[in-house]
C-alpha cells in the first residue's frame, strides 16, 4: 500500500508547548495538511496568540474540541489523563491516533497504578498502544493505531543505554542515571517555582527519587532478560530546552571500548536521527543539548573508566522535539511510510 | 462577508457571515478587543476591555 | 530569463559563525548544491569540526582558498579587509559574489575611511557594490554582481526607521538608538572579554559612541533628504543571538498611532520577514530577539508618547540571520529568481 500524497492531521490541546511545537513541525510539513488545533481556552484566537514564533506563518484559530472533523491523524497533546477519558471518542475520529501524554505509555495497569496513583480509565487498551519510540519499535509503529509518546526523560535515558542492554554487556542490578532537564519540560503552567526570580539560574533537585519516568525506562530496557533496577534522580537546570542524561553502568572487563563503539555502531549506524559523539577534537566532545534546540536529533555519547569497568553513557535530546512533538511527527512518518525525515530536517543551530 | 476599518491600527477586520452587533472580534494586527457597532456600514469601536496585567 | 533549476554555490571563510550559518543554510536550500567550504585553518577536516550542529547532515570537508573552483554564486564570509584585498581574484570565479563582510557596505571611500580608519583597497568598486538588504534595494540587487551584506546593528536599526524615513514623518536632526547584541556578533575569537567567567551575565557597554555601524546607518536613511544625525550606542547583553534595537524619535503631532500604522503596513505588508509586532494580548507584546533565532524575520513595533510626539521603535533580528547569513540567502535568492523565502521558511522556535 503506498503512502498517501498527503494527510489530514489535526492537534487536540494545541495550546501546550508540546502542541505548538508540534504545530510547527506539521504547518512546515510538505506531506500534512493541517485542518484544526483545538484549545478550549484559546477557541478563536489567532494561534500566535500562544505561538509567537508562528506569527505571519499562519491564520489559523484554535477550534473548540467539539467541532473536530475527522482526520487521518489526531495528534493528543492534552493534559495527563484526558485522553485515556475520551479515548474512544478520539478514535471515531481518525485511524492513527499520536497520544503525547503520559496516558498509553505503560503497558501494564499494575505499573501504571504504581507510577501515577490511580487506576487507568481503559486498562484493556494499554495493551494495544505502542511505545512510540522508531529506534525502538519501528515496525509496531507501522500497523499501530494508537500510537504513545515517550517521557521526554525516558526517552534520553533509554535510547542511550538501549543498545548496551540489548546486547547484554551491563550489569541489570545497579543502572544510576543523572538527568538535567530545562524548564519547558514542565509544560506553561506558571507558578512560584517557576517564577523568573526564583527559577532563573536554578540547579533544582526536583525528583532526586520517585520520577514517574522510572517505570518507562524499566519497561523498555527489559528486552526479554531480567527487569533492570534503574535508579534515577532529575535535576531541573538553567536552560528551556533540553535534556542530557548521565548513566553510570557497569560492564564486564572483557567489552573494550571498541567493543562498545561497535555496539552503537551496529544498532544507530543507519538511525538518521541518532549521533554518536565521542570526539578528541573540538569543543563538543560528547552530547550537549544546546546544540540541538529544534532538531529531532539524540545524541549518545560514552567514556569508559577501564580501571573499574565503569561506563557512563550520556546522551541528549530536545525535550520537545526527540522528547515529545518531534517524535511524535517521526512516527507519524513511519506509520503513513513518509521517508522518516521527513519535516524533521533542522538541524539545530551553532553558535546558541 | 464585508471588512471593516480597526480603529486602533486601521487594519482591515474581517466580519463572518453571522457577526452581531454588540460582538466582540479581535483585530489580527494588533490584537485589540473590538466591538461590533454595526453591520451597515461594518464598524467597530474600542471594546472596554479590563487591564490585564502584563507583569511586567 | 527563467531562474536555474539549481545553481552552484561555495563558501570563502567557512569556519567562523557566519560562514557556518550560511552553509547550515545553503546545505538545506533545494536550489544550491553546496560546491566548497575553505577555510585555511581546518582545510582537510570534516565542517562538523567547527559547525557540530551539521554533524551527521554532511560529508563535506573544508578546501584551501587555491583550490576554489568556478560557480554560480561565491559567499565571502572572510575578516574585513580580505574580500576587498583579493575582489578580482572572487570575481574570476563566480558572476555574483555575496560579500559578508564590511568591506563594500559603504558608497563614498571618504566615509569609509571615517570609519574603518584607513584607506579602501579598491574604492572604484564601492560604487558598484549594492547594499544587500532586499527590503530596501530589492531591483539593484537582481542585476547587481556585487553584493554587499549589512552590518548586523544597521539592518536592524535602518529597518526600523526605513518606513518612516521613507514617508519624512521624523525629525532627522536627532536620531537616538540603544541597540542590544549578543556575543555571537564578535565571531568566534577568543579573548579575555569572552572568557565565560568575564561574559556570563554581562550587560557591557562596548560602545557608547562610535559604532561603526553608525555610517551604514546614516548612509540608507538619508533617502535623497537630509542627512540624518544618528546617536548610536550598543551593549553587548546575556544572548548568544539576537539584536534588540530600541530608537526615540521625535515625530510631527500630526501623525498619530493610526498614521503609523498605516506607513508601516505600506511598506511592510507584503515583505514576507518583516511583521509589525505591536500586540495589546499575550507575553510577547513587542519585537524580542529570543523567538527568532535561526529565522529571517526582522519584527518591527512601535510605541508613541502622545504627550511629547516621541516615538520609541524596537527592532529585533537574529545577528546571523537577518543580520548576515540569513540576508545573504535572501538576496542570494532575489538575484537568481528564486522564491525569496526558499531555504528561510524557518519561523524560530517557542519556547526558547
Amino acid at each position: 500500500m503506498s503512502a498517501p500524497a498527503t494527510i489530514r492531521a489535526s492537534i487536540v490541546g494545541g495550546s501546550g508547548y508540546v502542541g505548538g511545537e508540534a504545530l510547527r513541525l506539521l504547518l512546515a510539513h510538505e506531506r500534512v495538511d493541517v485542518v484544526q488545533v483545538t484549545s478550549e481556552s484559546f477557541r478563536g484566537k489567532l494561534v500566535h496568540q500562544t505561538h509567537p514564533n508562528l506569527r505571519g506563518h499562519t491564520k489559523l484559530k484554535f477550534s473548540g474540541v467539539d467541532d473536530l472533523e475527522a482526520v487521518d491523524v489526531l495528534f493528543l497533546c492534552l493534559p495527563h489523563g484526558e485522553a485515556q477519558g475520551r479515548l474512544a471518542h478520539y478514535a471515531g475520529l481518525a485511524d492513527r491516533l499520536v497520544d503525547l501524554s503520559a496516558d498509553f505509555r505503560l503497558r501494564s495497569p499494575e505499573r501504571y497504578r504504581a507510577a501515577y496513583g490511580h487506576d487507568h480509565a481503559c486498562p484493556e487498551r494499554l495493551a494495544e498502544a505502542v511505545y512510540g519510540i522508531p529506534e525502538l519499535h519501528r515496525d509496531a509503529i507501522r500497523d499501530a493505531s494508537l500510537i504513545s509518546g515517550a517521557g521526554c526523560l525516558a526517552t534520553a535515558t533509554i535510547l542511550g543505554l538501549y543498545p548496551l542492554a540489548k546486547a547484554d554487556v551491563i550489569d541489570r542490578s545497579a543502572i544510576f542515571v543523572d538527568a538535567k532537564v530545562g524548564s519547558s519540560a514542565a509544560g506553561n503552567k506558571p507558578s512560584l517555582a517557576t517564577h523568573h526570580a526564583e527559577r532563573s539560574g536554578a540547579f533544582r533537585s526536583f525528583a532526586p527519587t520517585g520520577h514517574r519516568h522510572t517505570a518507562e525506562i524499566t519497561q523498555e530496557l527489559t528486552l526479554g532478560g531480567g527487569e533492570p533496577v534503574v535508579h534515577f534522580s532529575a535535576t531541573s537546570v538553567e536552560a528551556v530546552r533540553g535534556i542530557l542524561a548521565t548513566a553510570q553502568v557497569m560492564v564486564d572487563p572483557s567489552v573494550d571500548e571498541k567493543a562498545i563503539w561497535k555496539i552503537y555502531r551496529e544498532h544507530y549506524g543507519d538511525e538518521p536521527f541518532l549521533r554518536i559523539v565521542k570526539d578528541r577534537a573540538g569543543v563538543y566532545r560528547y552530547p550537549e543539548f544546546k546544540l540541538l534546540a529544534g532538531s529531532n536529533h539524540c545524541d549518545v555519547g560514552f567514556e569508559r573508566a577501564a580501571d573499574t569497568g565503569r561506563l557512563v553513557v550520556m546522551s541528549a535530546i530536545d525535550n520537545l522535539m526527540k522528547g515529545a512533538a518531534g517524535n511524535g511527527v517521526q512516527a507519524m512518518n513511519v506509520a503513513f511510510g513518509f521517508p522518516e525525515t521527513t519535516g524533521l530536517g533542522f538541524p539545530g543551530l551553532h553558535p546558541v | 462577508m464585508a471588512n471593516a476599518e480597526c480603529p486602533i491600527c486601521s487594519a482591515e477586520v474581517a466580519f463572518e457571515a453571522d457577526t452581531e452587533v454588540g460582538e466582540i472580534v479581535e483585530c489580527e494586527e494588533c490584537g485589540a478587543e473590538l466591538e461590533v457597532k454595526s453591520l451597515e456600514p461594518p464598524t467597530l469601536g474600542e471594546a472596554p476591555d479590563e487591564e490585564e496585567d502584563w507583569g511586567e
